[in-house]
């Protein structure tokens, strides 16, 4: 069990540390402002929530795991917002995804 | 492993160069500030990197621990002294600027120097 | 291991640096300052300085920005190109870091036990807290009881920035002819913006709730007033962004928020004048109950609290300050 | 414990916590009132304590209780007493005959603000002047500091505002190096307190770190007390600085930063770093002697009387450098007595330049010709301040400059060199002093109203009352000569 | 009253008198009582310590001790005495004379003119009786200072201008030299109080005396040795009154005073005698006397050419001092008191032709003598003493320098009194000839004496010259204590 637990653990830390990485070569890679804030994005979702299930479960049921829990609640809440705050305010200012065509009706 | 333990102190030089740089070679008042501010955070490296031991933790006693190896408490209370004071320094330094950008309409100081020299000495 | 993570912060540090001094939009330059106190601050957190890291997070990375931020709405956001012609600054700079590279050769390698600092003064903090003071977080002893003189001047400075910035430009009704309702009123940066509205007030309980939390929980872990007033400040000025300055000194007026700068430095500054009543020395809180270990204690959370206090008020009005200086 | 015993606390306490009180005063006149009465009550101790040191000898205080070198301690020797004399009676005179002088350019919703620095200021001051303790040093000096930008940039003209950047930048630049220098030392030796880093420097068996450590603490505060050539902070900052303000910081604020440059050289650092004695006299001579003939020779040509002053002033911070690198009894004697009596000529002519402001627009020379028959009291004055900043007979100017010349005849060449410098810039004195006084006494007046219009009599009763201390120091110059050559003994007891 | 308070009172009255006048500035009668008071006053009570003097009494008095062993005090010698003595009694005559020419040209800021008057005439009495070269010093700069407004008068542009040559001078070689040598003095001595017989003596030697002895003669601006001696013309732009008083008496005998204590109470003459670096001093002042009559001969302005015959009759004192022999010590102090008393008869006699007819070259005193005879004669008197014919007081110390000077076989000394006296006469003589046997020149509006005080004055001086031939023998008995002690 201990060892399985330990097993999962590792997969979801690896795994973590694979979308970082993916999202940082993103980030660098990409076209424009709104596909970078999109691999962007994926770094401070799934890559940092797999690490941090990772370390609970290597943690086990101690208070670090509900501080854990907390920052895993608080980052769910923050990420998703900054990065949509950033698109908007990009989109207000004017910039257009790369070889976009909208509609007129939304165009700034 | 002798040179690794140097090299905190040659960041601390390096940072402590590109800092001091900024501040004596940059026009622009904020750089200036922001220089300023990386100035006194390589200061800050330079105490916190003395307050190291070796297989030390930070300086909060756990009960019934024996021997124990904490890291040296007193430079993490000057640095966070210190840390106060700089952000001070900068929040006034930054309220001058934008004071002096209202007065002149411009925030580099060569340009504000010129425009003393050109004004004639008034009221002093 | 933490070495290698230690060298990889450091050289990060120092392209972060290199990267504010070469950038020329200044915005981007505050955006890496920001960046660069992160580092620092994990840097600190390596070399076991969990109070400093604290600080430096919650100050640098955090007050500190928005602070640059707020100056920068009023200034201009670029730096003016302009032809070289600094080698007298090359060479002043140069010539400092060489002196300083030529005396650390001698410096006591990291981390070495041996080290004189570790040997004098260090140690009989570590032993004698614990049947002097007895709390666990020798950093808030020093800081509060041994050189609490030295804290008590840090308050002031915290306080004489705050007047500074007040008297230079002014706060709405407090300093200066402007009164609130002067300021545009509601939702400012963000009234387009939903989603950050309805996180922000999500959030804002738990950050004041985690500020109570660093206060009073000082004595026995990483915290303490600085950290926490921090903290305070930055949830109103959350709040601030959301909701408007108006809203935000309708909340905190400006004369409470004077109260707050003056109030914490009056109740810090009191606690000693309250101990040399009692005849003890200044700010020898010993004599404040007949247990002197107790008093100590007392005296350490009741100073605290008049460094979180402070702190609060002048990082807020500061920040209202420049705020309100824009519109 | 007797209240004497607390005095050295409260000396520091009683201003630094009548701040805040007055940030939250209301109404400039309560503040002002507020403030005067803390200077005041910080002058009265400041002469207790000084009676104390004379009779009792050096005071300690042991802050929270905590014995050196764990906890902070205040060392009061007679040199700190006699810095406490210069600030809390610069600011006491100050406060309480500037009020008009004030008022004059500043709204009434910020003076409560103001009155606040000022005290900040005096109590950064009177620690700096008081402590033991090398990191407390740093953060009364950030105070000190800090307040002081607040206090110059109040001045009505935009150039305040570049002065007092110029001067936060170069200021904390210094402060900082201050703390480089001072955790190097602490790196070495593991303290921070004066008299334990003096035990323990010795031990130092390096001393690479300890001589750049000196470099740095040397330039830090160089760079404080705008020794020259690192005064170019100075002048701007004193010229554009509200009067008031400029007559209590020329009169304090650089000396207390020498004060500490001479405390860290002979207590810390010249009995145990051979090295270090020599850097003091090499390097810091002849930068004196180059502050000496520079400010004179500017002062000459200069037009705004103000600014005129404040180069002068780096010409006298030449000359309290000088007798302290001639590291003998008679040099730090002059250096010490130099301090005092430089603070009340100074002090005294940038009261009389606050006076006239309070009449006259400009303070150009042409501004000020022909005020002498407008103003007769204030213009007496000045020349009487004037007399003693040039070292006339009879004036407290000249006690010094006696000691000094007699400090450079035991120095041989170097003497010599150093008698035929300071002879100069005396003839300069002269010179831009009398431009002053015949401007003021002979020019022809800019427009013909010869109505007799004299400061505010507050004004003109604290200028009289320094200028005739002017006086009085120099046919009784018991008080400071006394208190420096104790000092002196004091400083040097610490060489090899 | 005993000396030591006379001492005190003698320095405090011109003040009280100068804060009276100050007072009664709005009523010009009143003030001018006050001054004429004063000085009255101030005469009596230095006239009163003479008797202790000459019974050899040395009265001192120690106002205030400065730093480490030097105090702010005053004594009484002879050569002080005779100083103080000569300075107050002629502050009489000269207030007087004042009052006349004053009122008679109608300056303006009158008040401020007595004030500072009082104020450079304490200033004198505490050069006179100071104690030691520290308290002179400060006299002596308190002197220069108080003057500067005396000389600044009128306070036009080009009396500005004159006035800051004046100032800048005197000052600068007080700074720049004197206060110097008095350290230097200090520091090799330890001490500064005047001896008999010197306190240099043993202490140094070599050319280093003879440098200190420099620093001194140049030091002391007020001597007028060449190439200092600028300022003394420059000063002739002030009110007479001024220059006759403080320009022909108080301030240049204050330097040669200064000059010849120094000789003779800090070198020592004995010692100065052994010292061949001294010697230049003697060639020094022999030059100052040939070149001051030289330039005096060409002078076309009368006040000018008597700045510069003072400039040379003062190097007559330090020459007798410099010849270091006991009766050219007397010749030196006499000829304080003779030169005083001419000069300052030839100077109210310029003022008051200038008052009367607005008259101030040379040239233009053609026949003057008909219209104002007792003002030429005066002249006459004054100029007969400098040339030093009998029966003036000029004869009698002219008498002891050479008698001095053949006591010690000096020929230089000799043959620059001989020579300079036919300079003397070579440049006053035609002046008495042209106002009393020449014709004057027509068209000049007609005139009569000046004002009766101003008349007055001229010719108590003018008698008082005269006097002094006859009766020096006061004068004689008190210096010759001095020389007394010299040998």
């Amino acid at each position: 069990m201990a060892m399985l637990l330990d097993g999962l653990s590792w997969v979801m830390l690896v795994g973590g540390g694979l979308f970082v990485l993916i999202g940082g070569i993103g980030v660098l890679r990409l076209p424009d402002l709104y596909t970078r804030m999109h691999a962007g994005s994926l770094t401070d979702t799934l890559g940092t929530l797999l690490i941090l299930g990772g370390i609970m479960l290597q943690a086990g049921l101690t208070l670090a795991t509900l501080k854990l829990l907390a920052i895993a609640v608080f980052l769910l809440l923050t990420g998703p917002t900054a990065t949509y705050a950033l698109a908007n305010a990009a989109f207000l200012a004017g910039l257009l995804p790369k070889n976009a065509d909208l509609p007129e009706d939304i165009a700034p | 492993m002798e040179l690794l333990g140097l090299y905190n102190y040659w960041v601390f030089a390096v940072l402590l160069m590109v800092g001091f740089y900024a501040v004596i070679a940059k026009p622009n008042m904020i750089k200036k500030l922001l220089g300023l501010s990386i100035f006194q955070a390589a200061v800050f490296l330079l105490y916190i990197t003395m307050d190291k031991v070796e297989g030390g933790t930070a300086p909060i006693i756990q009960k019934g621990v024996v021997d124990a190896i904490y890291s040296n408490p007193l430079p993490q209370v000057l640095i966070l002294t210190a840390i106060v004071v700089g952000i001070s320094t900068t929040a006034l330094g930054l309220a001058l600027v934008v004071r002096i950008y209202e007065a002149y309409g411009t925030i580099e100081e060569d340009e504000t120097q010129q425009l003393d020299i050109e004004e004639p000495d008034s009221q002093a | 291991m933490t070495v290698v993570f230690g060298l990889f912060l450091l050289t990060l540090l120092v392209i972060t640096a290199i990267a504010i001094v070469r950038e020329e939009n200044l915005f981007t330059s505050v955006m890496l300052t920001g960046i660069f106190s992160l580092l620092m601050a994990s840097n600190f957190f390596i070399l076991d300085a969990a109070d400093v890291a604290l600080t430096e997070a919650a100050i640098g990375a955090g007050i500190s920005t928005v602070l640059l931020l707020g100056a920068l709405a009023l200034t201009p956001r670029n730096e003016r190109k302009y032809r070289g012609g600094r080698w007298m600054a090359l060479v002043v700079v140069t010539l400092t870091t060489l002196v300083v590279v030529y005396a650390t050769f001698e410096k006591p390698r990291l981390g070495d036990p041996e080290a004189p600092v570790h040997q004098h003064v260090a140690p009989w903090y570590l032993e004698k807290t614990p049947e002097l003071i007895d709390i666990p977080n020798v950093v808030t002893a020093v800081l509060g009881s041994y050189r609490a003189y030295d804290t008590l001047g840090e308050v002031i400075v915290v306080l004489t920035a705050g007047i500074g910035v007040l008297f230079l430009l002014g706060l709405p009704g407090a300093v200066g002819d402007r009164k609130p309702e002067d300021l545009a009123t509601g939702r400012t940066y963000l009234s387009h913006h939903l989603v950050p509205q309805v996180v922000g007030q999500l959030l804002i309980p738990f950050i004041l709730l985690f500020a109570l939390y660093v206060q009073f929980h000082g004595e026995y872990g990483p915290g303490g007033g600085f950290q926490a007033g921090a903290i305070f400040a930055a949830a109103i000025i959350l709040y601030a962004l959301i909701e408007g300055e108006r809203e935000a000194l309708n909340v905190i007026s400006p004369r409470t928020l004077m109260w707050m700068m003056s109030g914490g430095a009056l109740l810090y500054g009191g606690v000693g004048i309250v101990t040399m009543l009692m005849g003890g020395n200044f700010l020898e809180y010993g004599v404040l109950t007949s247990n002197p270990i107790v008093g100590q204690q007392m005296g350490i959370i009741l100073i605290e609290l008049g460094v979180g206090i402070t702190v609060a008020g002048v990082l807020l009005a500061i920040y209202h300050a420049f705020a309100a200086r824009g519109r | 414990m007797s209240l004497a015993q607390q005095l050295p606390a409260l000396q520091i306490v009683v201003p630094l916590l009548t701040a805040p009180l007055v940030v939250l005063l209301r109404g400039p006149g309560l503040s002002w009132a507020a403030a005067s009465a803390a200077s005041v009550m910080a002058f009265v101790i400041a002469i207790a304590i000084t009676s104390m040191v004379l009779t009792g000898g050096a005071l300690s205080y042991e802050m929270g209780g905590w014995p050196a070198p764990f906890g902070i301690t205040l060392e009061i020797d007679a040199l700190s007493a006699l810095m406490l004399l210069l600030v809390t009676g610069a600011s006491a005179v100050t406060l309480l005959c500037g009020r008009a002088s004030l008022a004059q350019n500043m709204d009434a919703g910020r003076q409560h603000l103001f009155f606040a620095a000022w005290l900040i200021v005096l109590a950064g001051l009177a620690g700096i002047a008081a402590t033991g303790d090398a990191f407390n040093v740093f953060v009364f000096m950030e105070i000190s500091s800090l307040a002081s930008y607040v206090l110059i940039a109040a001045g009505s003209d935009r150039r305040a505002l570049t002065a007092t950047f110029k001067y936060l930048i170069m200021g904390t630049i210094g402060a900082t190096f201050y703390l480089i220098g001072v955790g190097l030392v602490y790196m070495m030796t593991g303290t921070l307190n004066f008299a334990d880093m003096e035990l323990r420097i010795a031990d130092v068996t390096d001393q690479r770190p300890i001589l750049v450590a000196a470099g740095f603490i040397t330039v830090g505060l160089a760079l404080k007390a705008a020794v020259f050539p690192l005064h170019i902070w100075l002048p701007n900052a004193y010229t554009y600085a509200p009067h008031m303000v400029t007559a209590f910081l020329a009169a304090c604020s650089t000396k207390v930063a020498i004060y500490v440059l001479l405390r860290f050289d002979f207590l810390v650092f010249q009995g145990n770093l051979e090295a270090h004695a020599i850097q003091f006299a090499i390097f810091l001579a002849p930068l004196a002697l180059l502050g000496i003939l520079v400010g004179s020779a500017v002062a000459m040509v200069e037009a705004n009387i103000k600014r005129l002053l404040a180069f002068s002033s780096v010409a006298q911070i030449g000359y309290i450098l000088l007798g302290a690198s001639f590291a003998s009894a008679a040099g730090l004697t002059a250096s010490v007595a130099l301090m005092f009596n430089h603070a009340l000529a100074k002090g005294a002519l940038f009261l009389a330049v606050a006076a006239i402001a309070t009449r006259i627009a400009g303070l150009r020379l042409d501004d000020i010709a022909g005020i002498g028959r407008r103003m007769p009291w204030t213009c007496a004055a000045l020349a009487l301040a004037g007399a003693s900043l040039v070292g006339i007979p009879g004036t407290a100017g000249f006690v010094s400059k006696w000691l000094l010349l007699q400090a450079a005849f035991e120095q041989g060449t170097f003497g010599i060199v150093a008698i035929v410098v300071v002879v100069m810039s005396s003839l300069a004195a002269v010179v831009y002093i009398w431009r002053i006084v015949e401007c003021v006494y002979f020019g022809t007046p800019k427009n013909e109203d010869t109505t007799f219009a004299e400061a505010p009599l507050p004004l003109v009763a604290g200028l009289w009352l320094v200028a005739l201390a002017n006086v009085y120091f120099g046919l009784v110059p018991a008080l400071p000569v006394t208190l420096a050559e104790t000092a002196a003994a004091d400083l040097l007891s610490h060489l090899p | 009253m005993n000396p030591t308070d006379t001492i005190a009172i003698a320095m405090l009255l011109p003040l009280i008198g100068a804060v009276g006048i100050a007072l009664c500035g709005r009523w010009p009668n009143v003030r001018e009582v006050v001054t004429l008071v004063t000085a009255t006053s101030l005469a009596v009570v230095v006239w009163s310590l003479t008797p202790h003097i000459m019974a050899g009494e040395r009265p001192e008095l120690v106002v205030a001790p400065l730093f480490d062993g030097l105090s702010l005090a005053f004594t009484v010698e002879p050569l002080g005495m005779l100083f103080a003595a000569l300075a107050s009694t002629l502050w009489i005559v000269n207030s007087v004379y004042s009052i006349g020419y004053m009122r008679g040209n109608n300056e303006k800021n009158q008040t401020r003119f007595y004030v500072c008057f009082a104020i450079a005439i304490s200033a004198v009495m505490g050069i006179a009786f100071a104690g030691n070269l520290l308290t002179l010093f400060l006299c002596y700069e308190v002197l220069t200072l108080s003057t500067f407004p005396l000389v600044a008068h009128k306070g036009d542009a080009a009396t500005v201008r004159s006035a800051r040559i004046y100032l800048g001078i005197l000052l600068g070689t007080s700074i720049a030299l004197f206060l110097p040598a008095i350290i230097w003095t200090y520091m090799a001595t330890g001490t500064l109080t005047f001896e008999p017989g010197g306190i240099i003596s043993g202490k140094l030697a070599g050319p280093a005396v003879g440098l200190l002895l420099g620093l001194y003669v140049f030091g002391i601006g007020k001597a007028a040795m060449m190439p200092v001696h600028r300022w003394l013309p420059a000063a002739m732009v002030a009110p007479t009154p001024v220059s006759a008083l403080l320009h022909a008496v108080a301030v240049v005998k204050a330097g040669v005073f200064t000059l010849t204590k120094v000789i003779i109470y800090v070198f020592g003459v004995d010692f100065l005698f052994a010292q061949p670096s001294a010697e230049w001093l003697l060639y020094a002042a022999a030059f100052t006397i040939l070149a001051a009559s030289v330039v005096a001969l060409r002078q076309q302005n009368l006040k000018r050419m008597l700045a510069y015959s003072t400039i040379g009759q003062l190097s007559y004192v330090i020459l007798a001092a410099a010849i270091l022999t006991p009766l050219s010590e007397i010749g030196a102090a006499v000829h304080i008191v003779a030169h005083a008393f001419g000069k300052i008869t030839l100077f109210f006699a310029a003022g008051a032709i200038y008052t009367a007819s607005k008259k101030t070259e040379l040239n233009q005193l053609r026949g003057i003598g008909a219209r104002m005879p007792w003002t030429m004669a005066a002249f006459t008197i004054g100029a007969l003493s400098m040339i030093g014919v009998p029966p003036t007081g000029g004869f009698v110390s002219k008498w002891f320098i050479l008698a001095g000077a053949f006591q010690s076989n000096n020929y230089v000394a000799i043959f620059t009194i001989i020579v300079s006296t036919i300079l003397n006469a070579a440049y006053f003589l035609p002046i008495i000839f042209m106002a009393w046997f020449s014709k004057e020149a027509p068209g000049g509006k007609a005139h009569g004496e000046a004002p009766w005080p101003a008349v007055l004055a001229l010719c108590v001086t003018a008698v008082l010259t005269l006097a002094f031939f006859f009766f020096n023998q006061p004068v004689l008995d008190l210096e010759s204590q001095l020389v007394g002690r010299v040998k």
